[in-house]
Protein backbone atom coordinates (compact mmCIF):
# COMPACT_ATOMS: atom_id res chain seq x y z
CA UNK A 1 0.00 0.00 0.00
CA UNK A 2 0.81 3.63 -0.87
CA UNK A 3 0.59 6.42 2.11
CA UNK A 4 2.04 9.06 3.41
CA UNK A 5 0.87 11.99 5.89
CA UNK A 6 1.88 15.77 6.58
CA UNK A 7 0.51 18.35 8.88
CA UNK A 8 1.20 21.91 8.38
CA UNK A 9 0.28 24.84 11.03
CA UNK A 10 -0.03 28.54 10.03
CA UNK A 11 -0.84 31.54 11.29
CA UNK A 12 -4.56 32.52 10.37
CA UNK A 13 -2.64 35.33 8.00
CA UNK A 14 -4.22 35.88 4.38
CA UNK A 15 -1.16 35.48 2.65
CA UNK A 16 -0.80 31.91 3.94
CA UNK A 17 -4.03 31.08 1.80
CA UNK A 18 -1.89 31.24 -1.41
CA UNK A 19 1.23 28.92 0.86
CA UNK A 20 -1.53 26.78 1.80
CA UNK A 21 -2.56 25.60 -1.79
CA UNK A 22 0.88 25.26 -2.62
CA UNK A 23 1.95 22.84 0.01
CA UNK A 24 -1.40 20.38 -0.17
CA UNK A 25 -0.92 21.17 -4.02
CA UNK A 26 2.85 19.82 -3.98
CA UNK A 27 1.81 16.95 -1.35
CA UNK A 28 -0.87 15.80 -3.83
CA UNK A 29 1.66 15.57 -6.40
CA UNK A 30 2.43 12.41 -5.59
CA UNK A 31 -0.60 10.95 -6.57
CA UNK A 32 -0.10 11.96 -10.49
CA UNK A 33 -2.72 14.18 -10.68
CA UNK A 34 -4.65 15.50 -13.67
CA UNK A 35 -4.16 19.66 -13.71
CA UNK A 36 -8.01 19.59 -13.55
CA UNK A 37 -7.84 17.18 -9.85
CA UNK A 38 -5.09 19.13 -8.68
CA UNK A 39 -6.93 22.68 -9.47
CA UNK A 40 -9.66 20.94 -7.62
CA UNK A 41 -7.29 20.64 -4.47
CA UNK A 42 -6.09 23.79 -4.60
CA UNK A 43 -9.56 25.91 -4.76
CA UNK A 44 -11.25 23.33 -2.00
CA UNK A 45 -7.96 23.70 0.40
CA UNK A 46 -8.40 27.42 -0.53
CA UNK A 47 -11.58 27.74 0.41
CA UNK A 48 -11.36 26.10 3.66
CA UNK A 49 -8.13 27.90 4.78
CA UNK A 50 -9.74 31.29 4.08
CA UNK A 51 -13.04 30.68 6.14
CA UNK A 52 -10.90 29.99 9.38
CA UNK A 53 -9.25 33.10 8.65
CA UNK A 54 -12.37 34.84 7.98
CA UNK A 55 -15.35 33.26 9.73
CA UNK A 56 -13.16 31.18 12.38
CA UNK A 57 -10.72 33.75 13.92
CA UNK A 58 -12.27 37.04 12.17
CA UNK A 59 -8.79 38.06 11.36
CA UNK A 60 -7.81 38.24 14.77
CA UNK A 61 -4.41 35.68 14.88
CA UNK A 62 -4.62 32.18 15.57
CA UNK A 63 -3.41 28.92 14.59
CA UNK A 64 -4.39 27.09 11.42
CA UNK A 65 -4.12 23.08 10.86
CA UNK A 66 -3.96 21.23 7.90
CA UNK A 67 -3.43 17.63 7.84
CA UNK A 68 -2.93 15.33 4.66
CA UNK A 69 -3.72 11.98 4.34
CA UNK A 70 -2.64 9.56 1.35
CA UNK A 71 -3.78 5.93 1.24
CA UNK A 72 -3.32 4.56 -2.40
CA UNK A 73 -5.15 6.71 -4.42
CA UNK A 74 -7.32 8.74 -1.84
CA UNK A 75 -6.11 11.99 -0.30
CA UNK A 76 -7.98 13.34 3.13
CA UNK A 77 -7.18 16.76 4.24
CA UNK A 78 -8.27 18.08 7.31
CA UNK A 79 -8.65 21.82 7.90
CA UNK A 80 -8.62 22.80 11.14
CA UNK A 81 -8.71 25.74 13.05
CA UNK A 82 -9.56 27.03 17.24
CA UNK A 83 -11.75 29.94 15.94
CA UNK A 84 -15.22 30.97 16.65
CA UNK A 85 -17.12 27.89 15.65
CA UNK A 86 -20.00 27.65 13.42
CA UNK A 87 -23.94 27.94 15.31
CA UNK A 88 -25.91 25.70 12.49
CA UNK A 89 -23.54 24.01 10.00
CA UNK A 90 -26.51 23.13 7.70
CA UNK A 91 -27.19 26.84 7.01
CA UNK A 92 -23.93 26.96 6.78
CA UNK A 93 -23.66 24.85 3.90
CA UNK A 94 -26.66 26.42 2.16
CA UNK A 95 -25.23 27.93 -1.42
CA UNK A 96 -25.33 31.53 -1.38
CA UNK A 97 -25.29 31.73 2.60
CA UNK A 98 -23.16 33.85 4.10
CA UNK A 99 -22.67 35.34 7.50
CA UNK A 100 -20.07 38.38 6.33
CA UNK A 101 -21.47 39.85 3.25
CA UNK A 102 -20.39 43.18 4.37
CA UNK A 103 -16.55 41.66 3.21
CA UNK A 104 -17.94 40.15 -0.48
CA UNK A 105 -17.79 37.43 1.11
CA UNK A 106 -20.48 34.74 -1.91
CA UNK A 107 -21.47 32.31 0.36
CA UNK A 108 -20.18 29.96 -2.02
CA UNK A 109 -17.10 28.26 0.15
CA UNK A 110 -18.96 25.13 1.28
CA UNK A 111 -20.13 24.35 -2.04
CA UNK A 112 -17.23 24.94 -4.04
CA UNK A 113 -15.88 22.52 -1.52
CA UNK A 114 -18.32 20.08 -1.96
CA UNK A 115 -18.38 20.10 -5.67
CA UNK A 116 -14.68 20.23 -6.51
CA UNK A 117 -14.31 16.89 -3.66
CA UNK A 118 -15.69 13.67 -3.40
CA UNK A 119 -16.37 13.86 0.73
CA UNK A 120 -16.92 17.17 2.93
CA UNK A 121 -17.82 16.61 6.42
CA UNK A 122 -17.56 19.60 8.91
CA UNK A 123 -17.79 19.69 12.42
CA UNK A 124 -17.83 22.46 14.58
CA UNK A 125 -18.61 23.65 18.31
CA UNK A 126 -18.93 27.15 18.99
CA UNK A 127 -16.20 28.64 21.14
CA UNK A 128 -14.05 25.73 20.37
CA UNK A 129 -13.55 25.69 16.32
CA UNK A 130 -13.58 24.41 13.43
CA UNK A 131 -12.64 21.06 11.37
CA UNK A 132 -13.13 20.71 7.93
CA UNK A 133 -12.59 17.15 6.28
CA UNK A 134 -12.12 16.56 2.49
CA UNK A 135 -11.39 13.27 0.12
CA UNK A 136 -10.40 13.49 -2.87
CA UNK A 137 -10.11 10.44 -5.11
CA UNK A 138 -6.93 10.25 -7.58
CA UNK A 139 -8.70 8.31 -11.07
CA UNK A 140 -5.49 8.17 -12.78
CA UNK A 141 -3.27 7.07 -10.22
CA UNK A 142 -1.92 3.46 -9.59
CA UNK A 143 0.51 2.43 -6.89
CA UNK A 144 3.82 0.99 -7.73
CA UNK A 145 5.71 -0.77 -5.46
CA UNK B 1 -1.60 39.72 -8.87
CA UNK B 2 -0.98 41.69 -11.71
CA UNK B 3 -4.30 44.23 -12.92
CA UNK B 4 -4.16 46.32 -15.95
CA UNK B 5 -6.60 49.31 -16.39
CA UNK B 6 -7.44 50.01 -19.89
CA UNK B 7 -10.44 52.40 -20.76
CA UNK B 8 -12.80 52.60 -23.71
CA UNK B 9 -15.60 54.88 -23.71
CA UNK B 10 -17.65 54.74 -20.78
CA UNK B 11 -16.29 50.98 -20.27
CA UNK B 12 -13.05 49.92 -17.86
CA UNK B 13 -11.20 46.44 -19.04
CA UNK B 14 -9.05 45.07 -16.40
CA UNK B 15 -6.74 42.32 -17.01
CA UNK B 16 -5.99 39.97 -14.38
CA UNK B 17 -2.77 38.15 -14.44
CA UNK B 18 -2.11 35.48 -10.92
CA UNK B 19 -3.95 34.01 -8.57
CA UNK B 20 -7.53 35.58 -7.56
CA UNK B 21 -8.00 34.57 -3.47
CA UNK B 22 -9.39 36.29 -0.43
CA UNK B 23 -5.55 37.75 0.17
CA UNK B 24 -5.56 39.26 -3.09
CA UNK B 25 -9.37 40.18 -3.49
CA UNK B 26 -8.88 42.88 -0.57
CA UNK B 27 -6.28 44.92 -2.36
CA UNK B 28 -7.87 44.38 -6.25
CA UNK B 29 -11.31 45.66 -5.01
CA UNK B 30 -9.72 48.62 -3.63
CA UNK B 31 -7.97 49.09 -7.00
CA UNK B 32 -10.77 49.12 -9.03
CA UNK B 33 -13.09 51.12 -7.12
CA UNK B 34 -11.38 53.64 -6.65
CA UNK B 35 -10.13 53.69 -10.29
CA UNK B 36 -13.98 53.15 -11.64
CA UNK B 37 -14.70 55.97 -9.42
CA UNK B 38 -12.56 58.69 -10.32
CA UNK B 39 -13.12 58.14 -13.99
CA UNK B 40 -16.66 58.18 -13.56
CA UNK B 41 -17.21 55.17 -15.71
CA UNK B 42 -20.34 52.81 -16.20
CA UNK B 43 -19.26 48.98 -17.68
CA UNK B 44 -16.72 46.88 -16.52
CA UNK B 45 -15.02 44.16 -18.59
CA UNK B 46 -13.34 41.49 -16.45
CA UNK B 47 -10.32 39.96 -18.95
CA UNK B 48 -9.37 36.65 -17.20
CA UNK B 49 -6.71 34.79 -19.80
CA UNK B 50 -4.24 35.52 -17.47
CA UNK B 51 -6.20 34.39 -14.03
CA UNK B 52 -4.37 30.96 -13.41
CA UNK B 53 -6.40 30.61 -10.15
CA UNK B 54 -9.95 31.43 -8.45
CA UNK B 55 -11.37 30.66 -6.34
CA UNK B 56 -15.08 31.87 -4.69
CA UNK B 57 -13.44 35.01 -4.03
CA UNK B 58 -14.30 35.56 -6.98
CA UNK B 59 -17.47 35.29 -7.12
CA UNK B 60 -17.98 37.78 -4.07
CA UNK B 61 -15.46 40.20 -6.23
CA UNK B 62 -17.56 40.38 -9.30
CA UNK B 63 -21.04 40.59 -7.52
CA UNK B 64 -19.38 43.45 -5.99
CA UNK B 65 -18.33 44.79 -9.09
CA UNK B 66 -21.89 43.99 -10.54
CA UNK B 67 -23.90 45.81 -7.95
CA UNK B 68 -21.93 49.21 -8.02
CA UNK B 69 -22.26 48.74 -12.14
CA UNK B 70 -26.07 47.90 -11.89
CA UNK B 71 -26.23 51.33 -10.02
CA UNK B 72 -24.82 53.34 -12.39
CA UNK B 73 -26.51 51.84 -15.86
CA UNK B 74 -23.60 49.51 -16.73
CA UNK B 75 -23.05 45.95 -17.36
CA UNK B 76 -20.43 43.57 -16.13
CA UNK B 77 -18.71 41.21 -19.15
CA UNK B 78 -16.08 38.31 -18.70
CA UNK B 79 -14.00 37.42 -21.26
CA UNK B 80 -11.48 34.89 -21.56
CA UNK B 81 -12.72 32.61 -18.98
CA UNK B 82 -11.68 29.32 -18.41
CA UNK B 83 -13.88 26.28 -18.15
CA UNK B 84 -12.98 25.85 -14.57
CA UNK B 85 -14.15 29.48 -13.82
CA UNK B 86 -17.22 28.99 -15.48
CA UNK B 87 -17.46 26.48 -13.45
CA UNK B 88 -17.38 28.05 -10.43
CA UNK B 89 -19.52 30.80 -11.35
CA UNK B 90 -22.48 28.37 -12.91
CA UNK B 91 -22.15 27.21 -9.00
CA UNK B 92 -23.40 30.31 -7.97
CA UNK B 93 -26.15 31.29 -10.61
CA UNK B 94 -23.62 34.62 -11.57
CA UNK B 95 -24.15 33.34 -15.71
CA UNK B 96 -27.78 34.80 -15.50
CA UNK B 97 -26.07 38.71 -14.40
CA UNK B 98 -22.90 38.54 -15.79
CA UNK B 99 -22.29 37.88 -19.95
CA UNK B 100 -19.66 35.73 -21.12
CA UNK B 101 -18.06 36.09 -24.13
CA UNK B 102 -14.61 35.22 -26.05
CA UNK B 103 -13.42 38.15 -27.17
CA UNK B 104 -12.87 41.98 -26.08
CA UNK B 105 -14.73 43.20 -29.04
CA UNK B 106 -17.31 40.52 -28.88
CA UNK B 107 -18.55 42.10 -25.19
CA UNK B 108 -18.09 46.01 -26.79
CA UNK B 109 -19.94 45.32 -30.09
CA UNK B 110 -22.91 43.74 -27.10
CA UNK B 111 -22.62 46.55 -24.54
CA UNK C 1 7.40 44.45 10.45
CA UNK C 2 7.37 41.33 8.36
CA UNK C 3 6.55 38.24 9.58
CA UNK C 4 5.31 34.74 9.30
CA UNK C 5 6.44 31.26 10.55
CA UNK C 6 4.42 27.66 9.85
CA UNK C 7 5.10 24.32 11.13
CA UNK C 8 5.49 21.19 9.20
CA UNK C 9 5.34 17.75 10.50
CA UNK C 10 6.31 14.64 7.76
CA UNK C 11 7.07 10.93 8.24
CA UNK C 12 10.73 10.04 7.95
CA UNK C 13 10.24 9.05 4.28
CA UNK C 14 12.72 9.59 1.58
CA UNK C 15 10.26 10.74 -0.54
CA UNK C 16 9.61 13.37 1.45
CA UNK C 17 12.88 14.60 1.09
CA UNK C 18 11.52 16.45 -2.38
CA UNK C 19 8.35 17.96 -0.86
CA UNK C 20 9.76 19.10 2.32
CA UNK C 21 12.21 21.60 -0.16
CA UNK C 22 9.35 22.52 -1.97
CA UNK C 23 7.49 23.52 0.93
CA UNK C 24 10.28 25.61 2.54
CA UNK C 25 11.13 27.03 -0.78
CA UNK C 26 7.60 27.94 -1.36
CA UNK C 27 7.14 29.97 2.20
CA UNK C 28 10.60 31.59 1.44
CA UNK C 29 9.27 32.74 -1.65
CA UNK C 30 7.59 35.64 0.81
CA UNK C 31 11.04 36.49 0.66
CA UNK C 32 11.20 37.71 -2.92
CA UNK C 33 14.46 35.79 -3.23
CA UNK C 34 16.93 35.29 -5.91
CA UNK C 35 16.78 31.91 -7.82
CA UNK C 36 20.58 31.45 -5.82
CA UNK C 37 19.24 32.16 -2.73
CA UNK C 38 16.23 29.85 -3.36
CA UNK C 39 18.43 27.18 -4.55
CA UNK C 40 20.64 27.65 -1.60
CA UNK C 41 17.58 27.19 1.17
CA UNK C 42 16.66 24.30 -0.99
CA UNK C 43 20.00 22.52 -0.91
CA UNK C 44 20.15 23.57 2.67
CA UNK C 45 16.89 21.45 3.67
CA UNK C 46 17.39 18.96 1.73
CA UNK C 47 20.41 18.10 3.44
CA UNK C 48 19.15 18.02 7.31
CA UNK C 49 15.73 15.97 6.64
CA UNK C 50 18.16 13.99 4.65
CA UNK C 51 19.77 13.15 7.60
CA UNK C 52 17.26 13.21 9.73
CA UNK C 53 15.74 10.27 7.67
CA UNK C 54 19.16 8.51 7.13
CA UNK C 55 20.78 8.80 10.60
CA UNK C 56 18.29 10.31 12.85
CA UNK C 57 15.81 7.17 12.15
CA UNK C 58 18.37 4.91 10.12
CA UNK C 59 15.44 4.54 7.86
CA UNK C 60 12.85 3.48 10.85
CA UNK C 61 10.05 5.26 10.67
CA UNK C 62 9.78 8.71 12.80
CA UNK C 63 8.46 12.19 12.44
CA UNK C 64 10.85 15.49 11.26
CA UNK C 65 9.54 18.83 12.38
CA UNK C 66 10.65 21.64 10.00
CA UNK C 67 9.99 24.57 11.55
CA UNK C 68 10.18 28.47 9.85
CA UNK C 69 10.33 31.57 10.93
CA UNK C 70 10.33 35.08 8.36
CA UNK C 71 11.41 38.47 10.51
CA UNK C 72 12.08 41.15 7.96
CA UNK C 73 14.78 39.73 5.65
CA UNK C 74 15.24 37.00 7.51
CA UNK C 75 14.30 33.28 7.70
CA UNK C 76 15.30 30.90 10.18
CA UNK C 77 15.05 27.04 9.72
CA UNK C 78 14.57 24.15 12.28
CA UNK C 79 15.04 20.55 11.62
CA UNK C 80 14.28 18.17 14.36
CA UNK C 81 14.20 14.57 14.66
CA UNK C 82 13.60 12.71 17.48
CA UNK C 83 15.67 10.08 16.67
CA UNK C 84 19.55 9.02 18.37
CA UNK C 85 21.25 11.81 18.18
CA UNK C 86 25.11 12.78 17.64
CA UNK C 87 27.42 11.54 19.38
CA UNK C 88 30.18 13.95 18.90
CA UNK C 89 28.78 17.13 17.24
CA UNK C 90 32.23 18.73 16.21
CA UNK C 91 33.73 15.81 14.61
CA UNK C 92 29.99 14.75 12.55
CA UNK C 93 30.58 18.86 11.38
CA UNK C 94 33.89 18.31 9.46
CA UNK C 95 33.75 18.06 5.76
CA UNK C 96 34.22 14.21 4.61
CA UNK C 97 33.13 12.94 8.08
CA UNK C 98 30.30 10.51 7.64
CA UNK C 99 29.24 7.21 10.22
CA UNK C 100 27.74 6.08 6.82
CA UNK C 101 30.24 5.03 3.71
CA UNK C 102 28.74 2.30 3.10
CA UNK C 103 25.55 3.85 1.90
CA UNK C 104 27.64 6.47 -0.21
CA UNK C 105 27.20 9.40 2.38
CA UNK C 106 30.08 11.87 1.13
CA UNK C 107 30.44 13.89 5.08
CA UNK C 108 29.45 16.69 2.97
CA UNK C 109 26.20 17.37 4.56
CA UNK C 110 26.82 19.82 7.44
CA UNK C 111 29.53 21.69 5.30
CA UNK C 112 26.83 22.09 2.63
CA UNK C 113 24.26 23.47 5.39
CA UNK C 114 27.20 26.19 6.59
CA UNK C 115 28.60 27.28 2.84
CA UNK C 116 24.84 27.96 1.90
CA UNK C 117 22.99 29.20 5.00
CA UNK C 118 24.22 32.07 6.90
CA UNK C 119 24.09 30.37 10.49
CA UNK C 120 24.06 26.86 11.39
CA UNK C 121 23.51 25.30 14.64
CA UNK C 122 23.79 21.92 15.52
CA UNK C 123 22.06 20.70 19.69
CA UNK C 124 21.86 16.47 19.84
CA UNK C 125 21.20 13.97 22.42
CA UNK C 126 22.27 10.61 22.51
CA UNK C 127 19.01 8.69 22.35
CA UNK C 128 16.55 12.17 22.40
CA UNK C 129 17.44 13.42 18.86
CA UNK C 130 19.09 16.08 16.83
CA UNK C 131 17.72 19.99 16.04
CA UNK C 132 19.31 22.05 13.12
CA UNK C 133 19.00 25.66 13.14
CA UNK C 134 19.80 27.08 9.99
CA UNK C 135 19.08 31.18 9.32
CA UNK C 136 19.41 32.63 5.80
CA UNK C 137 19.55 36.56 5.08
CA UNK C 138 17.91 37.40 1.72
CA UNK C 139 19.60 40.42 0.43
CA UNK C 140 17.24 41.81 -2.29
CA UNK C 141 14.16 41.84 0.01
CA UNK C 142 12.61 45.04 1.70
CA UNK C 143 9.66 44.57 3.81
CA UNK C 144 6.53 46.60 2.71
CA UNK C 145 4.04 47.95 4.42
CA UNK D 1 14.77 11.68 -11.82
CA UNK D 2 14.87 10.56 -15.90
CA UNK D 3 18.06 8.56 -17.02
CA UNK D 4 19.58 8.08 -20.47
CA UNK D 5 21.94 5.85 -21.23
CA UNK D 6 24.66 5.79 -24.50
CA UNK D 7 27.38 3.36 -24.81
CA UNK D 8 30.48 4.75 -26.83
CA UNK D 9 32.98 2.07 -26.74
CA UNK D 10 33.81 1.34 -23.62
CA UNK D 11 32.43 4.55 -22.41
CA UNK D 12 29.10 5.19 -20.44
CA UNK D 13 27.30 8.45 -21.08
CA UNK D 14 24.31 9.08 -18.12
CA UNK D 15 22.51 11.96 -18.77
CA UNK D 16 20.44 12.87 -15.75
CA UNK D 17 17.04 15.12 -15.53
CA UNK D 18 15.37 16.07 -12.63
CA UNK D 19 16.73 16.03 -9.23
CA UNK D 20 19.69 14.09 -7.61
CA UNK D 21 18.98 13.95 -3.62
CA UNK D 22 18.97 10.84 -1.10
CA UNK D 23 15.94 9.83 -2.07
CA UNK D 24 16.75 9.27 -6.08
CA UNK D 25 20.37 8.48 -5.38
CA UNK D 26 19.60 4.95 -4.25
CA UNK D 27 17.94 3.88 -7.55
CA UNK D 28 20.29 5.69 -9.39
CA UNK D 29 23.04 3.79 -8.52
CA UNK D 30 21.38 0.67 -9.19
CA UNK D 31 21.13 1.36 -12.75
CA UNK D 32 23.76 2.66 -13.29
CA UNK D 33 25.76 -0.14 -11.67
CA UNK D 34 24.22 -2.41 -13.02
CA UNK D 35 24.00 -1.48 -16.79
CA UNK D 36 27.78 -0.76 -16.38
CA UNK D 37 28.39 -4.55 -15.24
CA UNK D 38 26.57 -5.99 -17.49
CA UNK D 39 27.79 -4.34 -20.57
CA UNK D 40 31.55 -4.91 -19.43
CA UNK D 41 32.13 -0.77 -19.54
CA UNK D 42 35.08 1.08 -18.80
CA UNK D 43 34.38 5.31 -18.55
CA UNK D 44 31.52 7.31 -17.36
CA UNK D 45 30.39 10.72 -18.61
CA UNK D 46 27.80 12.29 -16.52
CA UNK D 47 25.54 14.44 -18.26
CA UNK D 48 24.22 17.11 -15.95
CA UNK D 49 22.91 19.11 -18.38
CA UNK D 50 18.94 18.52 -17.34
CA UNK D 51 19.62 18.00 -13.43
CA UNK D 52 18.10 20.84 -11.58
CA UNK D 53 18.70 20.23 -7.98
CA UNK D 54 21.64 18.21 -6.39
CA UNK D 55 22.75 18.00 -3.31
CA UNK D 56 25.24 16.33 -0.94
CA UNK D 57 23.83 12.86 -2.46
CA UNK D 58 24.77 13.74 -5.71
CA UNK D 59 28.56 13.95 -4.68
CA UNK D 60 28.21 10.64 -3.25
CA UNK D 61 26.70 9.32 -6.24
CA UNK D 62 29.74 10.03 -8.23
CA UNK D 63 32.44 9.46 -5.86
CA UNK D 64 31.44 5.44 -5.59
CA UNK D 65 30.83 5.38 -9.08
CA UNK D 66 34.67 7.04 -9.92
CA UNK D 67 35.86 4.14 -7.11
CA UNK D 68 34.10 1.55 -9.37
CA UNK D 69 35.83 2.92 -12.22
CA UNK D 70 38.81 3.37 -11.44
CA UNK D 71 39.09 -0.28 -10.23
CA UNK D 72 38.44 -1.11 -14.11
CA UNK D 73 40.73 1.25 -15.37
CA UNK D 74 38.53 3.63 -16.29
CA UNK D 75 37.92 7.33 -15.84
CA UNK D 76 35.23 9.93 -14.67
CA UNK D 77 33.91 12.94 -16.48
CA UNK D 78 31.14 15.60 -15.87
CA UNK D 79 29.44 17.87 -18.74
CA UNK D 80 27.26 20.34 -18.71
CA UNK D 81 27.83 21.19 -15.01
CA UNK D 82 26.07 24.06 -13.64
CA UNK D 83 27.81 26.59 -11.86
CA UNK D 84 25.89 25.49 -8.72
CA UNK D 85 26.95 21.48 -9.04
CA UNK D 86 30.65 22.98 -9.55
CA UNK D 87 30.73 24.56 -6.04
CA UNK D 88 28.97 21.54 -4.42
CA UNK D 89 31.77 19.55 -5.88
CA UNK D 90 34.89 21.64 -5.38
CA UNK D 91 33.88 21.81 -1.50
CA UNK D 92 34.46 18.16 -1.05
CA UNK D 93 37.78 18.22 -3.49
CA UNK D 94 35.84 15.92 -6.25
CA UNK D 95 37.39 18.37 -8.46
CA UNK D 96 40.22 16.82 -8.41
CA UNK D 97 39.41 13.36 -9.41
CA UNK D 98 36.60 13.80 -11.97
CA UNK D 99 37.47 16.32 -14.71
CA UNK D 100 34.72 18.45 -16.16
CA UNK D 101 34.33 19.58 -19.54
CA UNK D 102 31.62 21.76 -21.31
CA UNK D 103 30.40 18.94 -24.20
CA UNK D 104 30.41 15.60 -24.95
CA UNK D 105 33.08 16.05 -27.18
CA UNK D 106 35.80 17.38 -25.61
CA UNK D 107 35.62 14.32 -22.82
CA UNK D 108 35.39 11.93 -25.31
CA UNK D 109 38.74 13.91 -27.05
CA UNK D 110 40.16 13.55 -23.47
CA UNK D 111 39.35 9.62 -22.75
N1 LIG E 1 -13.99 27.96 9.90
C1 LIG E 1 -15.17 28.58 10.16
N2 LIG E 1 -15.38 29.13 11.38
C2 LIG E 1 -16.55 29.77 11.65
N3 LIG E 1 -17.55 29.93 10.76
C3 LIG E 1 -17.38 29.39 9.53
C4 LIG E 1 -16.19 28.71 9.17
N4 LIG E 1 -16.33 28.30 7.89
C5 LIG E 1 -17.54 28.71 7.49
N5 LIG E 1 -18.18 29.37 8.47
C6 LIG E 1 -19.56 29.94 8.38
O1 LIG E 1 -20.23 29.35 7.29
C7 LIG E 1 -20.69 30.37 6.37
C8 LIG E 1 -20.67 29.85 4.95
O2 LIG E 1 -19.35 29.56 4.54
P1 LIG E 1 -18.97 29.54 3.00
O3 LIG E 1 -19.93 28.65 2.28
O4 LIG E 1 -17.55 29.20 2.87
O5 LIG E 1 -19.25 31.02 2.50
P2 LIG E 1 -18.46 32.39 2.75
O6 LIG E 1 -17.07 32.08 3.25
O7 LIG E 1 -18.44 33.02 1.43
O8 LIG E 1 -19.24 33.13 3.77
C9 LIG E 1 -19.75 31.53 6.61
O9 LIG E 1 -20.33 32.75 6.19
C10 LIG E 1 -19.56 31.45 8.12
O10 LIG E 1 -20.64 32.02 8.81
N1 LIG F 1 19.97 14.05 12.37
C1 LIG F 1 21.06 13.31 12.69
N2 LIG F 1 20.94 12.31 13.61
C2 LIG F 1 22.01 11.55 13.93
N3 LIG F 1 23.24 11.71 13.39
C3 LIG F 1 23.43 12.67 12.49
C4 LIG F 1 22.35 13.52 12.08
N4 LIG F 1 22.82 14.40 11.18
C5 LIG F 1 24.14 14.11 11.02
N5 LIG F 1 24.52 13.07 11.80
C6 LIG F 1 25.88 12.49 11.91
O1 LIG F 1 26.78 13.44 11.38
C7 LIG F 1 27.55 12.85 10.32
C8 LIG F 1 27.92 13.88 9.30
O2 LIG F 1 26.76 14.38 8.66
P1 LIG F 1 26.87 15.02 7.21
O3 LIG F 1 27.94 16.06 7.23
O4 LIG F 1 25.51 15.48 6.82
O5 LIG F 1 27.36 13.87 6.27
P2 LIG F 1 26.62 12.55 5.73
O6 LIG F 1 25.13 12.71 5.87
O7 LIG F 1 27.05 12.49 4.31
O8 LIG F 1 27.12 11.42 6.56
C9 LIG F 1 26.67 11.75 9.81
O9 LIG F 1 27.42 10.77 9.13
C10 LIG F 1 26.03 11.22 11.09
O10 LIG F 1 26.90 10.37 11.79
Amino acid sequence: MFNNNMKLEIPSKSQNEAFARVVVASFASQLDPTIEELADVKTAVSEAVTNSIIHGYENTTGTIIIECKIEDAQLEIVVKDEGKGIDDINKAMEPLYTSKPELERSGMGFTVMESFMDELEVESEIGKGTRVKMVKKFRSFSAEE
Amino acid sequence: MQLNFKVIDKTLVISFNGELDHHMADEVRTKIDSYYVEKSLKNIVFDLKGLNFMDSAGIGLIMGRYKIASQNGGKIYLINASSRVKKILNMSGMMKIVKIYDSLNDALDNL
